[in-house]
């Protein structure tokens, strides 16, 4: 075996921040091969990302390298002079980052910033310069390439940023690239082009890739090793197959274990520990549905306009019965939102009408529904559990809000015990109460968040992409802890998402929405397992799933 | 293009309500102007009549407005009591003054302080940022007049460096021929080099004293903006690939952070011209706004109006070329 | 709240400007309380015989045109100067931030009609529409207080509506929503304590602002009426002595002017630190 | 031509005509009318306590060689000097002069109201006899009639470059003289800038100077500076040659310094006053009006306001309480006497004092704002509250004119100061002038009777009986007479103090 291009060896990395010294990175040590394709993964605040700036020292001012040594082709990249790095970096090793539309300067057309890349290492005119981008821009398979070369970043989606990202870092031929979550933040579709395009150049190039993710099933496709990191550490490193097959170390289990696939199911997402009460919840059987009670929800051709243009819903129309779940799922802007919103009586529809429990609600204003006395019957979950909280609520204060707005507990003993009760539901730690939503993980956070919704035991209960913004892990978590509560409460869930694997899971029915429309709906494994039209076949073949037959990439070698 | 033409006339009903809450507000002031400028040591009731009738007061407020609404679709905004002029002939005059001055004040000031906000900002939190802070909240607590007041004392009384503070040129300097209207590129035209240099002395006082009250909130937010451009993440991927120093602060960071400051610095221009009354005042300046506040306390109506009406119009305009720069430098706005 | 003192402790310690300012506003309001009990001599009470006396022990800023001391003056003033800021600057805040959130929060008509209204603020040379309006009203202390904060009132209203704007399709308020508030509620009880930590430095570096207004206003006679003591007033005073070399007439007044509107906006500064979202790792 | 035959003048206010019959015309625009436009006649000069200043009682001619007063006083006849010329070359004719003397009496002017107080009122009473003699006919004889052809408002216009400009709504070319002169004067306009500058060059062809020569300085610069402290710093660093306006305390440190010249004169026309309203509770109460009198901080405000640069009107002793003259104004004798004050107080049945407003001026603040200041320390103490209003100028001359304003700061100025013009203009009738809002047949009755008053002794007789009637009625507390600070370069000579309070051109020279 060589000399590997890159040894980590024993990386320490520190910030110092305001709580004092935060430990990022606490013993790392691996190596990566000349033309190998290595897949770091781990939660969210594991330490890769800052593995990867330290690769480049491209750490905050606030991160120190405490110990260890990185050797990049022999050479200590910690003790490198600012000069010398720079002349490294780019040339001999680069980054493609997250989100690519942010890592492209906004008011530079795109071809002068690949330009830019070239003309700090290359002694070569500005015209040979933009000849080379253009040629990048083919090599990364845009269209239009000569047209392309004066667009701004904005002008493009975000697949093509992130294509125009990848042709920068590889425009002075590195022998290392490291791509931080390169696909993060794309819709599904596109992550998977973006990805094959990034390992075939890597493959024709024989550039070494450290791949970044923390989606388990994106490392398998793509590297031939893996290595896990958990809390700054190291914990596991093994070629996919094995890794899933056998996963050694505790979080690794755990991480395999909370990654959906084609054909997992809740109650496989966690690990058999967690388990516990939620079998017995599934255990019990359903009562079937006395024949003729109405629906809980009727949902009749509600549209939505907004002040101008088209409609953001048309003509949706849709029924939940008490206790069911349905998914609703589409593209990014294809209504979801709206119509939860107008189901949970936040904005008024243009047209159509919505009956709960048999009364007609659509016509309430908006405005006036608080008074309404089905307010305390409908309940919904925000999106980004970061931003659903009032940062000057404590949590306690978060979930009694709506016990002292709508079910009448003025304060003293009985709301704390309702309070407590709800958080023991959702499996929050009391002692997690009177903490701030800043002091809270994204997890705790999201718990929070339902524990409010189900604080006045809704009967429906509207779930606005409540997991898009977790780790698999919490995800996981977050949703077995809904369908429990479905089955034990009775309460009627419409599960907004473009995950499709979760929808799969969680819900019995699901509704395909586009542009504001439905295209498709019905019993979900059904429409996963022989989607009737082109646009829900795309959207269930671009999921990632974990595949055990890794494609390798990199087979060339 | 279009934007900015729609845009102007968006604006057109801000200044018209401008216009007319001017109007009102100042036939609210007690003071009446006939009886003040009928001030001769003898000036009678007649006198006081005659003055009413040529100023027009003598009829209802609502006629009163109607027939002002009417002159000034013509482009008469009336005569000034004060001047004996007509007060567009005043204005026109004036404006360049104040113009000229506040140009240079606002260069001056956005000279200074873009460098001094990048410089605090690529070291956050350290001594040179402390000092930048320290030296701008110095300049933004100095009243203008009396920074102004001081400077004559130093540089004019006691070092006899600059020229006598009383208005654009001294007097025995004879004036370009008036293309512009700004004796700075008057002059140039004129190829009167002796004479750009005079009027450049009487200009840099009062332009230093303005300018002084204004490098704190261009270099804040110069600094600010600097901190989350240098934070971002383009001059992250900028760095990742290597480019110079300069390059990244520079070429990335800085034409980033610049963006923000031009909006402040189009709202300081517009706040400048109004505000320098005090400037002007103390160094005799023959601007716009003196002869506002002068007008004021003598509750001559015409030049009052035609002032604020002139600041407005200057602010859409302003307001107008902070877009149409804003747009040129940032490729995004025209798609918003 | 312990992990905030926390917080600004270690914000001090990165910014020491900002603890000096804070002290500096401390030290103003025990003035501005307990000025006229401290002061050596009576701030009113003329004594021509001893006008214009230089610094000495006796009189530590010497003495002006009346033969008042100075230092009794500019200590007594500080209340006013404070009092008229503080208010101005209340007035307009409370002002802004209601109209201004409710603007951000409803949007649509609502939003363009004070949009407009705004404008036609903004588009006014706004000092110029102090004066008039303190010629208009008369030149009370009451209504330089209110000149100083409808000048203010439209960036608050703009401020607050940009601040609320952001928030106002968040999932917490979206969650208030549900929770059964009115709209009104929302914006009073959940949007309006959210956005004032950021009103807050706002709200500093405009109390040095409106002190300066006020001094301005004095300056070119619009002021607060003699013999009452008033930094502006004072400079104004002064400043007719400054060709004569009285220089303590305006060198002190105009010194507590600057200390005072100085630590406003080192405070305002310091505070945009500790609360920007940015610094807190 | 060099610096040295250039004048540098600064003032406060600036030149906003140059006619100075437009309504609203100022001091400074007056100052230059008066040496763009020549007048029939001009006052000859004086020295009072070792200052030139203007003599009324001496009219000598300008435009006019020479005059008659016919015996009954009923006839002026000028004769025009032959060799006068208007700065376009034309001869100055009596038609001319007809033309200028009717346009002041019957145009919509400020002259008008200026004229009529000498017996001046109508056209039919000017009378062209040849192209040089003209005759002034008067309904009865008028001491001030005289005196009145010399002031700012008849000027000689030229009246054939005039009536070009005149149109049919305009006879009196009132638009285009505001902003042209077609005079005779000693100098003529070189550039105007309204509010700004006025540069005047010399009319080499005039010479109805002292010495029959033309004006000394070849150039005169105007210009407006509103800082008065920049007009000390200017004069004092040489680079304006004459200053008038300062503040007392500027004056007072230049005349310390000894550099520069400064010739104070007390303005022998004008006086400043605390005036009260006599029609408005409580001030129509003679005692409290004499309270005040004896309330007022003389001394103090003499020092602080004036920094003692003035003739005080105050501290007189009169033998026997009778008036030892009849001159106007004359120093009371009246100091601050608390006791007194509050002894009046008590008669006037407000023993404990009352509340009320004192105004004075923006314009005015740097003397007005330490007196009203003191006014209040000082009647405070004797209960009476004492709320300072400082208004602005134009909202302080409409009050007044309303008769608002029941107690505050004004000063009075005449042109032609005797003392039935100064009872008559400023003690009777309603009017604005008449600040305390008097209204005393007797005093009206003296005063209106020795307008017309041949007899020197007669007049003088009357002159104490006005005075004594203004102690004992104590419409207003005339306080003192401000000086007339000019500060100029140790090089200009002969200036002299003028009735319109600015200075004369044509008076200075270089040594
Ligand atoms: N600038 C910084 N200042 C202080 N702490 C930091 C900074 N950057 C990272 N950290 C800390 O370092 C740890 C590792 O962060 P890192 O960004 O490497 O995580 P990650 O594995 O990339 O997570 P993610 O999947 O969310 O990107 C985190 O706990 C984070 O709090
Ligand atoms: N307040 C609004 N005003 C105007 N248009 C809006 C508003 N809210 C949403 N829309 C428009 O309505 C359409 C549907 O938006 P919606 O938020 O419901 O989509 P979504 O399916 O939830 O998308 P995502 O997956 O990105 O959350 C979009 O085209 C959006 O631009
Ligand atoms: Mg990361
Ligand atoms: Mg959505």
């Amino acid at each position: 075996m060589t000399e590997p291009l890159l040894k980590i060896d024993n990386l320490h990395i520190s910030f110092s921040t305001r709580r004092g010294v935060v430990e990022a990175v606490r013993g790392v040590t691996l190596s990566v091969q000349e033309g190998e394709m290595l897949g770091l993964v781990g939660e969210s605040g594991s330490g890769k990302s800052v593995t990867g700036f330290a690769t480049t020292r491209l750490l905050d001012a606030a991160g120190r390298v405490t110990a260890g040594k990185i050797l990049f082709r022999g050479q200590d990249v910690t003790k490198l002079s600012g000069d010398d790095i720079r002349h490294l970096r780019g040339a001999a090793m680069s980054m493609i980052f997250q989100n690519p539309r942010s890592a492209l300067n906004p008011i530079r057309a795109i071809g002068t910033q690949i330009a830019d890349a070239i003309l700090t290492h290359k002694r070569i005119s500005k015209n040979e310069a933009y000849a080379e981008a253009l040629e990048l821009l083919r090599a990364v398979q845009i269209r239009d390439p000569e047209r392309r070369m004066a667009a701004y970043p904005h002008e493009l989606s975000g697949g093509m940023c992130q294509r125009v990202m990848i042709a920068i870092a590889i425009s002075c031929n590195p022998v290392l690239l490291i791509a931080d979550e390169p696909t993060t933040g794309l819709d599904v579709t596109t992550q998977k082009v973006v990805m094959d395009l990034l390992a075939a150049i890597a493959a024709a190039r024989g550039m070494a890739t450290i791949l970044i993710t923390h989606d388990l099933g994106l490392a398998t496709r793509y590297c031939r090793r893996i290595v896990v990191m958990e809390q700054g550490r190291l914990v596991e490193e093994a070629a996919p197959k094995r890794l899933f097959n056998a996963p050694q170390h505790a979080y690794t289990k755990r991480l395999v274990a909370a990654s959906p696939t084609a054909s997992s199911r809740i109650d496989d997402l966690v690990t058999e520990e967690e388990r516990g009460p939620y079998v017995e919840a599934c255990r019990k059987p359903k009562p079937p549905p006395a024949p003729g009670t109405p629906p809980l929800l009727v949902v009749h051709r509600l549209v939505k306009r907004f002040d101008q243009g088209a409609a953001a819903v048309a003509d949706f129309s849709m029924t939940i019965a008490a206790g069911e779940s349905v998914g609703l799922v589409g593209e990014s802007g294809s209504g979801k939102s709206t119509t939860s919103r107008m189901i949970c009586r936040l904005i008024d529809p243009s047209e159509g009408d919505i009956v709960f429990d048999g009364q007609a609600i659509g016509h309430v204003p908006a405005r006036d529904f608080h008074r309404s006395p089905f307010r305390k019957d409908i309940h919904m979950v925000f999106q980004d559990p970061n931003e659903s909280l009032n940062p000057r609520f404590t949590a306690f204060d978060c979930i009694a809000h709506p016990l002292m707005r709508l079910g009448n507990l003025r304060g003293g003993d009985a709301l704390r015990q309702r309070v407590e009760e709800c958080a023991q539901r959702v499996g929050l730690p009391a002692d997690l109460l009177p903490r701030f939503p800043h002091q809270l993980s994204g997890g705790q956070k999201a718990r929070v968040g339902i524990a409010r919704a189900i604080a006045c035991r809704p009967r429906l209960l509207v779930l606005d992409e409540p997991t898009a913004a977790l780790d698999v892990s919490v995800q996981a978590v977050v949703l077995q802890l809904l369908d429990r509560l479905r089955r034990e409460d009775d309460i009627a869930l419409l599960f907004v998402s473009h995950d499709l694997n979760v929808v799969r899971m969680l819900c019995e029915r699901t509704i395909v929405l586009r542009n504001g429309a439905i295209v498709e709906q019905g019993e979900s494994r059904a429409l996963f397992d022989n989607p009737k039209t082109d646009y829900t076949r795309e959207l269930v073949e671009a999921i990632p799933h974990i595949e055990i037959e890794t494609r390798l990439a990199t087979a060339a070698l | 293009m279009v934007r900015a033409g729609r845009r102007f006339v968006s604006s057109l009903p801000a200044l018209f309500g401008v216009l007319v809450f001017t109007f009102l507000l100042m036939r609210v002031l007690p003071g009446d102007p006939a009886v003040f400028f009928a001030s001769g040591p003898n000036a009678g009731k007649e006198e006081v009549e005659l003055i009413r009738k040529q100023l027009g007061l003598n009829k209802s407020i609502p006629e009163q407005l109607t027939l002002y609404l009417y002159d000034v679709g013509r482009g008469n905004l009336g005569r000034s009591m004060m001047t004996g002029q007509l007060v567009t002939k005043d204005l026109r005059e004036r404006l360049p003054a104040s113009l000229e001055l506040t140009f240079t004040a606002l260069l001056i000031a956005l000279v200074s302080a873009v460098p001094l906000g990048v410089i605090a900002a690529l070291k956050p939190g350290s001594i040179i940022d402390h000092s930048v802070r320290l030296f701008c909240a110095l300049g933004v607590c100095v009243p203008t007049f009396v920074s102004g007041l001081l400077l004559i004392y130093v540089f004019y009384y006691l070092l006899g460096l600059a020229p006598d503070p009383t208005g654009r040129i001294d007097v025995f300097t004879s004036m370009p021929p008036s293309r512009t209207g700004f004796l700075m590129i008057d002059f140039l035209i004129a190829g009167d080099i002796d004479g750009w240099w005079a009027a450049f002395k009487q200009l840099i006082l009062p332009a230093l004293s303005m300018a002084l009250f204004v490098i704190a909130p261009l270099a804040r937010i110069t600094r600010a903006s600097m901190l989350v451009s240098l934070g971002s993440d383009f001059v992250r991927t900028a760095r990742s690939v290597g480019l110079s120093w300069r390059h990244v602060v520079v070429t990335y960071a800085l034409r980033n952070a610049i963006l923000p400051v031009i909006t402040i610095a189009g709202i300081v221009f517009s706040t400048m011209l109004g505000a320098n009354v005090l400037v002007e005042k103390v160094f005799s300046w023959p601007g716009v706004a003196s002869y506002a506040l002068d007008a004021l306390l003598s509750s001559d109506y015409a030049p009052v109006q035609g002032f604020v009406l002139l600041m407005a119009s200057l602010f859409v305009l302003v307001n107008l070329a902070v877009d149409v720069c804003y747009g040129i430098a940032d490729p995004r706005v025209t798609i918003e | 709240m312990t992990a905030a003192l926390r917080h600004s402790m270690w914000i001090l310690r990165g910014n020491p400007l900002t603890g000096i300012a804070a002290t500096g506003v401390l030290l103003l309001v025990l003035v501005a309380i307990f000025g006229p009990w401290i002061v050596p001599y009576d701030p009113i009470a003329s004594n021509v015989p001893e006008a214009l006396l230089p610094p000495s022990a006796a009189h530590i800023a010497g003495t002006d045109q009346l033969g008042r001391d100075v230092f009794s003056r500019l200590i007594v003033a500080t209340r006013l100067d404070l009092a008229i800021a503080v208010s101005a600057v209340s007035m307009s805040f409370v002002l802004g931030a209601i109209i201004g959130s409710f603007c951000g929060y409803a949007g649509g008509r609502l939003d363009r009609t004070v949009g407009r209204f705004v404008d036609v603020m903004m588009a006014f040379p706004l000092f110029v529409l102090a004066m008039a309006m303190v010629a208009a009203l008369g030149n009370r202390v009451e209504n330089i207080v209110i000149a100083t904060a409808v000048i203010n009132l439209p960036f608050y209203i703009r401020f607050a509506r940009a601040e609320v704007n952001v928030r106002r399709n968040l999932g917490w308020v979206e969650a208030a929503r549900a929770c059964g508030e009115s709209h009104i509620s929302v914006v009073l009880r959940f949007l309006l304590p959210n956005i004032l930590p950021a009103m807050a430095v706002q709200i500093s570096l405009n109390l040095g602002w409106a002190i300066l207004n006020a001094a301005g206003l004095s300056f070119i006679g619009l002021g607060v009426k003699p013999p009452t003591p008033e930094w502006g007033i004072m400079v104004a005073e002064g400043a007719r002595f400054i060709s004569t070399g009285k220089w303590w007439l305006v060198a002190f007044p105009g010194l507590a002017l600057m200390l005072a509107v100085l630590c406003f906006n080192l405070l305002g500064d310091g505070m945009r630190d500790i609360l920007d979202p940015r610094m807190r790792t | 031509q060099t610096r040295a035959e250039t004048l540098r003048y600064v003032t406060g206010a600036s030149v906003n005509t140059l006619d100075p019959n437009i309504p609203g015309a100022t001091r400074e625009s007056f100052a230059v009318s008066l040496s763009t436009y020549d007048r029939l006649v001009s006052f000859g000069r004086k020295q009072l306590n070792g200052k030139w200043v203007f003599d009324l009682e001496k009219i000598t001619g300008e435009l006019a060689e020479s005059y008659d007063v016919s015996p009954d006083g009923l006839k002026i006849t000028f004769h025009l000097r032959k060799d006068a010329k208007f700065q376009d070359g034309s001869p100055v004719t009596a038609e001319d002069v007809k033309w200028s003397l009717d346009r002041a009496v019957t145009a919509p002017v400020l002259g008008k109201n200026q004229l009529l107080t000498g017996s001046l009122t109508s056209a039919d009473q000017f009378k062209v006899i040849d192209p040089l003699t003209f005759e002034v006919a008067l309904p009865k004889p008028d001491k001030l009639a005289l005196p009145n052809l010399a002031v700012v408002y008849p000027i000689i216009i030229n009246s054939k470059v005039a009536k070009q400009h005149a149109t049919a709504e305009d006879p009196w070319a009132m638009a285009w003289l505001k902003e042209h002169t077609a005079g005779s004067g000693a100098y003529a306009v070189e550039s105007f800038k309204p509010g700004e500058q006025v540069i005047l060059k010399r009319n080499e062809g005039w010479n109805r100077g002292t010495a029959d020569k033309a004006a000394f300085f070849k150039r005169v610069i105007v210009q407006s500076v509103p800082e008065p402290a920049t007009r000390a710093n200017l004069v004092e660093r040489g680079d304006a040659d004459l200053v008038i306006d300062l503040q007392a305390s500027d004056v007072q440190s230049l005349e310390a310094k000894a550099k520069l010249k400064v010739i104070s004169t007390p303005q022998y026309n004008a006086v400043t006053f605390v005036s009260m309203n006599n029609q408005i509770p409580p001030f129509d109460n003679v005692n409290v009006r004499r309270a005040i009198a004896f309330a007022l901080p003389y001394d103090d405000m003499f020092k602080a306001a004036l920094f003692g640069r003035g003739a005080p009107l105050f501290g007189a002793t009169w033998e026997a309480g009778k008036p030892p003259n009849g001159g106007y104004p004359i120093p009371q004798p009246v100091k601050v006497d608390l006791d007194k004050a509050r002894e009046y107080l008590k008669a006037a049945g407000l023993p404990e004092g009352f509340a009320t407003t004192f105004s004075f001026n923006v314009g005015q603040a740097s003397t007005a704002e330490p007196m009203a200041a003191l006014v209040k320390e000082s009647l405070g103490k004797i209960g009476i509250k004492v709320d300072i209003q400082k208004l602005p100028d134009a909202q302080m001359s409409t009050q007044i004119n309303e008769k608002k304003l029941p107690f505050f700061i004004e000063g009075i100025v005449a042109w032609l100061p005797s003392t039935d013009y100064f009872y008559r203009n400023f003690y009777i009738g309603n009017q604005r002038w008449n600040y305390s809002s008097i209204n005393h047949p007797e005093l009206t009755a003296i005063a209106q009777e020795a307008r017309f008053e041949p007899n020197k002794v007669k007049y003088e007789e009357d002159g104490r009986k006005l005075n004594a009637i203004h102690f004992s009625e104590m419409p207003q507390i005339p306080l003192w007479q401000p000086n007339q600070d000019a500060v100029m370069a140790p090089s200009v000579e002969g200036y002299t103090y003028q009735f319109h309070r600015q200075v004369d051109y044509r008076d200075l020279s270089r040594k």
